[in-house]
């Protein structure tokens, strides 16, 4: 099994391949006849006139799948839903991403995407919030915005000609991530959703689901919409004496409680968990998890362990099953 | 003293041949072309090929190379290897990559820029070469018109030499060229970086046309008569 | 030597036109983006796959399509003898180059302009058939890899002992110094892509081998492709809605 | 980046789609039909084991020498047999100084396959002393110009190489059977290499969507080929090596055209270096005649041996 290097017990063994089996029975009518591997042709009426998209080719009059993933359809529109891979950027996705370089008017970032995306310094907003042309003082500041492996957080703007990826951050909610971690996982398990940004009140958390797979979990950041965008008429005087009197408060600030800290990894121990079974990442799962440890009394550490990933494995067959009887 | 007192016009000459002694002229101002420089009271020739004289006072020295010395104003083929937001790189047989302007197409605004991929092939005019810097082209004429100058569409580009190009664009006609266009119908594009493009209906035509042309280099008039006279008669 | 007995089994005991047992396992690599092991009987391939990234060196990016790059390797413990070899030797540069070329007959490169896909192929055992095993395995890394392909690329080698034709030679078979044909094939298309040999071999027998390892290189397809199709609904049954 | 651009060569879509329609109407860019070989030419250098050949505007010159080695462990009474591939950076832009490419030694690997594991060269009979003196044979090849097809041309000039090598004669004397002489060439003529069979390398590119076949591509096709295909045959009628490494896919049908076509160039091209090697032969004698004309006592030596 992919990813399973735990060492497992018997009995976990077997709970665990029962649960598993339970998913599979759970899901197996709806697809198994629409997984395809490389090469396979994918049923078509030729007659309707089919728009091919991702993942298909015709080759020889067929359609043929050029990866492995699931058929899907839409309207005229046949294309292959890839799993294992790297991410497929679509305009208006939030992404984490991490700053490679530092290159004239634009940073270079890593968001596992078959190339580098830009954010160009002028599709972000400046600290100082106003809208305004970029100086070439702007452009000797870039590294007093973003440096190298910062952890970032942006949308996708565009494609550019030659098929590389534009950025944008022009909200106050995108930026500079800080006090937190964030993890890597397969971007097939991120969905697409209407809300990426969560609040995590009870634990004090903000969790980014980066469409890129990119996972932000942190301390939470109160977003302040700058007042300074309000009063646009006496800028720059207050915003240095800002900046410099924030130095000392903004010390006492980053400083992240232990508790927090805590949340922070029971969270992101909850997410790995949930890759390496390979269960789709929501924001109800991981907390259903968070739940599950705390009330199971685990240690942050526990978590990573056997019994637990058989337990979350056993819940999750638990959950999809009342969920699917529900719909029914 | 005549300025064509050289008896050197119209020879071959190599590097290091004194073609005039600027001590024996009376007043008066030249102008020297490639392959010719000033040393002291003599002219010298830095480059191997024929002296040539154009009344009333320029020589240059005329050879047939490879590789092409860009020079405004001469209409080459150019291959596209690159595009960059601003500039098409082309190759035009140059010492370095030429420039061809996003904009310099009739009418070309920011919104209708060609798109050009990988080895097209283009009719072009070097608008500027200077030392040290990208030559410039355009796809305009003088007036702003996009005349000939742009994408040639199928056909082949066949490599020749500079001299090659230059018998082909000289009039009178190339003999070989006037005598198959006598013959066949069929498209021609010379540039003079010594590429030139044929087209025609048939495949076979183009072929012909280009390895007769490219053979006919290394003949002398007689033998390209011979030559033409012979390919015309196989063709019927 | 006697390779085949009066009986028609080989020296391992399987029939001429058997081929050896194939074992298949995705997701070797964790860091990969595409991993997977391979085995044929006792031949035994690791690859992954890294990409399609960013190019590493600009210079090398290409406007029109990915970059294809493969390093193949052999693991100092994978033969009897244990030795040091000198990377990059004469031999492994050439099957680096057929791996790569053989890839990149069957990856969409023109869909990943700018980027660059590495593929890693490395033998942790070497009893016969590497150079199938390691393709094998490239093809499966790039299945699961997510990289867009045409098609599998498959490959068997066959050989020419005793005037039989055999299946999937093992070591002692293939260095029996008799003719050894490689054959890659793209099994939708039923094409042959990769196809090499070496001694000498009439013409008409030729055929015949090549025949041979073609139908090895249709069973070995067919295994592959359980074994995606297996995975890909594993994967997406875990995930659920 | 620039300077990339600057050396290597673009094929302009032009010419890639007009060698493709040209080969549907059956007729390629240097006027061949797809069928043809280009102009083979073998000419021999002074000295023996030395050849240029040139094909079309393809020009490779192979050179053999001979040493005296201690042999293998594993094979103690048979001669080595080495090929080394130069790629001069003066033969195409593309090459680069230093250490050889992928595709030198890919060319050198089929050579080497067909000429060595297809036992073309009786390495047997360059024992001199078994387990302790062997002949150790070394070929190289240069690539002076490469306009295409550089593995066929290759192949042909080491072939004719080897067939133009003399070593000279060892006899092994004393008590012991230990001691060695070597014949200066003027004492005892030099013995050529017993060469059993020829493999001939003859290679097809695959062009265009229907993968239409040629033989003997120029670097123009090769830059436009999706896939090649090399088999080295003897007149025989064996095969001796076939290399197809990757590229586009082909109909095995199609392989085993090209391998009937191959095998009917093959004895064109075998025939061909025969008659050179056989006239560069005659000439050799009559060269040994003039020189050994002034002794006559040496000069029936060299007759006899001749």
């Amino acid at each position: 099994m992919r990813g399973m290097e735990l060492p497992l017990n018997h009995t976990q063994k077997l709970r665990l391949q029962k649960a598993l089996e339970s998913l599979e029975s759970l899901s197996s009518v709806t697809n198994s006849n629409a997984s395809v591997t490389v090469a396979d042709s994918i049923p078509v009426n030729q007659e309707d006139g089919v728009l091919k998209g991702h993942g298909t080719t015709e080759l020889e009059g067929e359609v043929v799948a050029t990866v492995c993933g699931v058929i899907e359809r839409v309207n005229k529109l046949v294309y292959v839903r890839t799993l294992r891979a790297r991410y497929k950027p679509e305009v208006g996705d939030i992404i984490v991403g991490r700053v490679i370089e530092v290159a004239p008017k634009r940073w270079r970032l890593e968001i596992n995407f078959s190339q580098d995306a830009v954010l160009m310094l002028s599709s972000m907003n400046l600290p100082d919030g106003i809208q305004r042309r970029r100086t070439a003082v702007d452009e000797l500041n870039m590294r007093s915005i973003f440096e190298e492996d910062d952890v970032i957080c942006a949308e996708v703007r565009d494609f550019m000609r030659d098929g590389s990826l534009q950025l944008q951050a022009r909200s106050q909610k995108y930026g500079k991530l800080e006090r937190g971690q964030m993890l890597t996982i397969s971007p097939y398990l991120v969905k697409r959703r209407k809300q990426h940004f969560h609040h995590l009140e009870q634990y004090g958390i903000d969790l980014i689901l980066g469409c890129n797979g990119f996972i932000w979990v942190g301390e939470h950041v109160e977003i302040k919409d700058n007042m300074i965008e309000d009063e646009p008429t006496k800028p720059d005087s207050k915003n240095k004496k800002s900046q410099i009197s924030t130095t000392l408060e903004e010390q006492e600030e980053t400083y992240t409680t232990l508790e927090t800290r805590q949340n922070i990894c029971r969270i992101a121990n909850a997410i790995r968990v949930l890759t390496t079974l390979g269960f789709s990442i929501t924001l109800d799962v991981i907390l259903e998890i968070v739940d599950l440890s705390t009330k199971k009394g685990l240690d942050i550490h526990e978590m990573l362990g056997a019994e637990f990933c058989v337990l979350v494995a056993e819940k999750e067959a638990e959950r999809r099953s009342v969920s699917t009887r529900r719909k029914r | 003293m005549e300025a064509s007192s050289s008896k050197f016009v119209d020879q071959l000459v190599v590097p290091g041949d004194v073609i005039l002694d600027l001590s024996n002229l009376s007043n008066q101002t030249l102008k020297l072309g490639g392959g010719l420089r000033q040393d002291g009271d003599s002219i010298c020739v830095m480059k191997a090929g024929k002296l040539r004289f154009m009344k009333p006072n320029k020589y240059w020295v005329e050879s047939s190379q490879k590789r092409y010395v860009p020079s405004a104003g001469d209409n080459v083929l150019g291959v596209v290897v690159d595009t960059k937001p601003e500039n098409f790189l082309v190759d035009i047989k140059g010492p370095a990559i030429a420039f061809l302007p996003v904009l310099s197409f009739e009418g070309g605004t920011r919104r209708n820029i060609p798109k050009f991929e990988v080895g097209t092939l283009l009719y072009v005019r070097v608008v500027s070469a200077n030392t040290g810097m990208n030559p410039e082209l355009s796809c305009m004429d003088a007036n702003g018109k996009a005349a000939e100058y742009g994408i040639l569409k199928d056909g082949y580009m066949f490599e020749s030499s500079t001299g090659l190009s230059r018998a082909l664009l000289s009039s009178p006609p190339h003999p070989v060229l006037e005598g198959l266009g006598k013959k066949l119908s069929f498209e021609i594009a010379v540039g003079i970086n010594g590429r030139f493009w044929v087209n025609a209906s048939q495949s076979s035509t183009v072929i012909l046309v280009g390895n007769a042309i490219q053979k006919s280099e290394s003949l002398s008039m007689v033998q390209q008569k011979i030559y033409l006279e012979k390919l015309l008669k196989s063709i019927q | 030597m006697e390779f085949v007995s009066p009986e028609g089994l080989r020296l391992d005991g399987r029939r001429p036109m058997e081929m050896r047992q194939l074992r298949a396992e995705l997701g070797a690599v964790s860091r990969a983006d595409g991993s997977a092991i391979f085995e044929m009987g006792n031949t035994k391939v690791i690859a992954a796959v890294y990409g399609p990234r960013e190019v590493q060196h600009r210079g090398q990016q290409l406007n029109d399509k990915a970059l294809i790059r493969c390093e193949y390797t052999m693991a100092n413990f994978s033969t009897g003898d244990r030795m040091r070899r000198p990377k990059g030797d004469r031999r492994s540069t050439e099957i680096s180059l057929v791996i790569r070329q053989t890839m990149e007959a069957c990856i969409m490169t023109h869909l990943m302009p700018h980027s660059q896909i590495d593929i890693f192929v490395q033998v942790l055992q070497a009893d016969g058939g590497t150079r199938s095993a390691c393709i094998n395995a490239a093809t499966l890394a790039l299945a699961d890899a997510g990289i867009p392909m045409c098609d599998l690329v498959t490959s068997c080698s066959a050989g020419y002992l005793n005037t039989t034709p055999l299946l999937d030679l093992n070591y002692v078979e293939d260095s029996a110094g008799g003719p050894d044909v490689t054959v890659g094939i793209l099994p939708k298309l039923d094409k042959v892509t990769l196809l090499q040999m070496d001694a000498k071999l009439p013409m008409d027998i030729f055929e015949n081998v090549m025949q041979l390892a073609t139908e090895g290189c249709k069973a070995v397809a067919n295994y592959i492709r359980e074994v995606l199709m297996e995975n890909t609904k594993q994967l997406e049954n875990r995930r659920g809605v | 980046m620039e300077q990339r651009l600057a050396n290597s060569f673009t094929v302009t879509v032009n010419e890639t789609k007009f060698i493709e329609n040209a080969l549907i109407s059956d007729i390629r860019v240097d006027g061949r039909r797809p069928f043809d070989y280009r102009n083979l030419i073998i000419r021999f250098g002074s000295e023996d084991g030395s050849s240029e050949v040139q094909l079309g505007r393809t020009q490779v010159i192979a050179f053999v020498t001979g040493q005296l080695v201690q042999p293998y462990r594993d094979r103690p009474n048979e001669g080595t047999f080495a090929i080394y591939t130069e790629f001069s950076p003066m033969a195409d832009p593309s090459f680069e100084p230093g250490r050889p490419g992928d595709s030198a030694i890919e060319l050198g690997r089929i050579v080497d396959r067909g000429l060595r594991e297809s036992r073309a060269v009786d390495t047997e009979s360059l024992c001199v002393i078994a387990g302790k003196l062997v002949w150790s044979i070394r070929i190289d090849l240069h690539i002076i110009d490469n306009g295409g097809n550089l593995v066929d041309a290759a192949n042909i000039s080491a072939l004719a190489a080897l067939s133009t090598f003399r070593r000279p004669e060892c006899t092994v004397e004393g008590e012991d059977g230990q001691e060695l002489i070597i014949h200066p060439p003027d004492v005892r003529e030099p013995l050529p290499l017993i060469i059993h069979h020829f493999p001939v390398a003859v290679t097809f590119g695959f062009i265009g969507k229907e993968n239409i076949v040629v033989i003997d591509p120029t670097h123009h096709e090769e830059a436009v080929m999706g896939g090649s295909l090399t088999v080295t045959l003897n007149t025989n009628g064996d095969v001796c090596a076939i290399q197809k490494a990757g590229g586009d896919g082909v109909l095995q049908s199609v392989i085993m055209q090209c391998l009937r076509i191959a095998s009917v160039k093959a004895g064109d091209i075998t025939s061909k270096i025969k008659n050179a090697v056989e006239s560069y032969n005659t000439q050799r004698s009559l060269r040994k005649i003039k020189r050994h004309n002034p002794s006559s006592t040496v000069s029936n030596v060299a007759k006899h041996h001749a």
